[in-house]
Formats: structure tokens, C-alpha cells, sequence
């Protein structure tokens, strides 16, 4: 199935994309497809670490995906 | 009528905004935090800051810290603006404003608003140098 | 350079004044309250509030608090300004702001300001309802 | 000898005067004072309270006062 995946901050920078469709086995979990991106993107295991949200909400590691999901690498918010 | 206001703009953010948001005729006081950008982390100088929000979603993380501050503490009103784009030294990155009745508790919901939202909404900042530039907080 | 600013004034109080005297380059937030005249208490409905003050007394009171603030927190500088005078709903008797590198300073001497001013400084406010008037606080 | 004693706030209404010269005995305290002004202005009792400041700063009741000195009568402060 396919997701899409936004990346924003040192993410952005580090994976050189903000927003790409990726494609995902399906009822992958949160923490599933965290493995997995630090497999393809390698240089995200550069931050210090980082949340995800699905489709705007953050998301615990068991929630499984859907089709269509907006994914969010989230690395650490640093507003104020 | 309704008891929040939140913001994220590139425009400059105004104090007043906030202040004519919450003031109230039943409201004894208000509390405010404004951040501004320091000239200086850990020593070194900044030379100015980059903010960038996942913005529908920052949104929605300020919304909950309004709606939470609003059931938490007995206040009246909550504003949250915060900037994005490229901030000079002593610009405003953000600002909070909390009307109530009594102080006490608006002291203590503008705190726990500001203590919150840099834990929560999604918005980074870049910190740019002399020699250089870091994201805030992402490194080990 | 001064890093406190006190002030009794019948002219109307503003918030920006008190911000661009606390406002530094170095400081990374800035913790205001501004006190607002009420249109009840004790759910009675005031039409307006008078303010005197045994003004060298208070003066001196208000500068005692702002050297304690920053001596007993790590603060960049304050600023406490009281008015006098007749004041309406909604207009601003007292304002306190407070800059420094680390918000949880600002916040803790923004308060102990405002509380400490309620408890020492010689200020007097007569309440005026439709049917009288009263001095807050004088009656057992 | 000679005291100059200031009324504020509802002592002001309850005495009926702003500023006084008071005469007063010598080596007297603050605390003989307020006695004293109890006995002489008994609307003072309708106060919960009231402080005393000598020449613009808080006394101690056994302060002894001195010729010239300024008295301020500071009913429970409302400031804010």
C-alpha cells in the first residue's frame, strides 16, 4: 500500500525530501515502519530521536497503517 | 464566543493582538510570556533563527493546549501566536496571553502553555552562526 | 546601565513602554502581568475604581521590590508601573514585566512582584458602585 | 514634642484630615502611638488594621519616635 511521508526539520535535511509516497506492507505499524526508514534513510539515526504523527495526530508505536496515511517524521520540536 | 486564539504567521507578532484578545471586563489580570531570540546559545552567537512548523498540525497541538489550559485553570481567555520564517535577534518568536479573573491561575495556565507547546507543536528552529547552522535540539 | 524602572503615574499605563525598557538582546522571554480593573467583586457591579498612593513610601516599597526580584531570581531587568487616579472597567492599574535568558525566572519574579506589591507597597483603591463606595481590604 | 502625622486611604475619611502636627511626649514608641491615636481618633477602630510608617519606611512597634518625625497611618494597602 502506499503512504505518504513528510519529513520537517533536521529530517528534511538529512533525507533531502519534504514530502515523498512510499510504499508500505500492509498492516505495517507505527514502529514497523520506523525500522524501516532507519534502513533506507541511514542518516536519520543522526537525531537525537524522532516521533511520528499520522495525519496530524502523533501515533504510538502499535498503531497500524492505512493506505493513504500521511506520515509525519516529527524529530525534536524546538518552538518558543 | 470564543475563549481561544491561536496563530502561526510569518507576519511579525504583536503583543497588543494577544493583550485586546483576552482582556476582559470580568478579568481582574492577564499573563504574558514573550519569547524573544537571544543573541547567544551555549556561548556562541546567534545570528538569527529559521522557524519552520508542520503547520496544520502545530495548529491543532496549540488548539489542545488552549482547550487543555482553558478546563485545567479557571481563566477566561487564551491566545497562542507563534512566527515562522527567519527571526532577528529580539524578534518575537512567541507569544501567550491568559485573562482571568484571578492571577494565580493565569500565571499558571501561561506556563504550562509555554512549557507545553515547546514540547508538543510541531515547529523547529534553526539556529544560523558565523560559521554555520543547527537544528535546535536534534542532536544526540 | 539600569536594570530596574518604577513608576507612579495618573497618566494611562502601557504595557509597550514596560516591555521596551525590559527588552535585551540577551534575554530569551519576557514575563508580564497587567492587572485590569473589574467589573464585579463580590458580585457586586463596580462603576469604577480610585487609586491613591502615599506616593515617596510606595516608590520606595516598589524599588525594594525590584532589587529583592533581582537579587533573589536569575533575571536581566524589571519593570513596575502603578497608576493613580480615577480608573474604568478594563483600564490598568498595575503592570509588571520582567526579562530574562531563561523563562522560569521571568515567571517566578513576575509573580512574587505582583503578590509582594499587593501585600507592602502604600496603595489604596475605593471601589464605586451605584450605591456607594468602599476601601478594598479596610473592613473587618 | 512635635510629630507630623499623614492619614491615607480610609483613614483619611475617618479622621477627616490629609496631614497633621501632633504633639506628642518624648522618647515615646510606635506602639504608644497607635494606642494614643485609638484613644483620640476612635473611628480608627473601624479599620481591620493599620501599620505605621516612619518617615516613609515601615516601623517596628517599639520604635521610639522622634521630634519632626513624619507618621504615616497605613490602613491595610489595596494596591494592584
Amino acid at each position: 500500500m502506499k503512504i505518504q511521508l513528510l519529513f520537517f526539520g533536521i529530517a528534511t535535511d538529512l533525507v533531502g525530501e519534504n514530502s515523498i509516497f512510499y510504499e508500505l506492507k500492509s498492516d505495517e505499524t507505527v514502529l514497523a515502519l520506523k525500522k524501516d526508514l532507519l534502513k533506507n534513510y541511514s542518516k536519520l539515526k543522526n537525531i537525537e530521536d524522532f516521533a511520528i504523527a499520522v495525519n496530524e495526530e502523533y501515533a504510538v508505536d502499535n498503531l497500524v497503517l492505512k493506505e493513504n496515511d500521511v506520515v509525519a517524521i516529527i524529530p525534536p520540536v524546538s518552538g518558543g | 464566543m470564543k475563549n481561544t486564539a491561536v496563530l502561526i504567521t510569518s507576519e511579525k507578532l504583536m503583543v497588543q493582538d494577544c493583550y485586546d484578545f483576552v482582556q476582559d471586563a470580568s478579568c481582574g489580570g492577564i499573563a504574558l510570556f514573550v519569547g524573544t531570540v537571544r543573541n547567544s546559545t551555549k556561548n556562541k552567537e546567534v545570528t538569527l533563527l529559521d522557524f519552520s512548523a508542520y503547520e496544520p498540525m502545530a495548529l491543532k497541538e496549540m488548539q489542545k493546549i488552549a482547550d487543555l489550559a482553558l478546563t485545567k485553570f479557571q481563566i477566561h481567555k487564551i491566545a497562542i501566536h507563534h512566527a515562522v520564517g527567519e527571526l532577528q535577534i529580539g524578534d518575537i518568536p512567541v507569544i501567550i496571553a491568559v485573562s482571568s479573573a484571578h492571577r494565580k491561575a493565569a500565571f499558571e495556565a501561561c506556563e504550562f502553555a509555554i512549557d507545553t507547546l515547546k514540547e508538543t507543536v510541531p515547529i523547529w528552529k534553526k539556529e544560523h552562526f558565523e560559521d554555520g547552522e543547527v537544528w535546535v535540539n536534534s542532536h544526540p
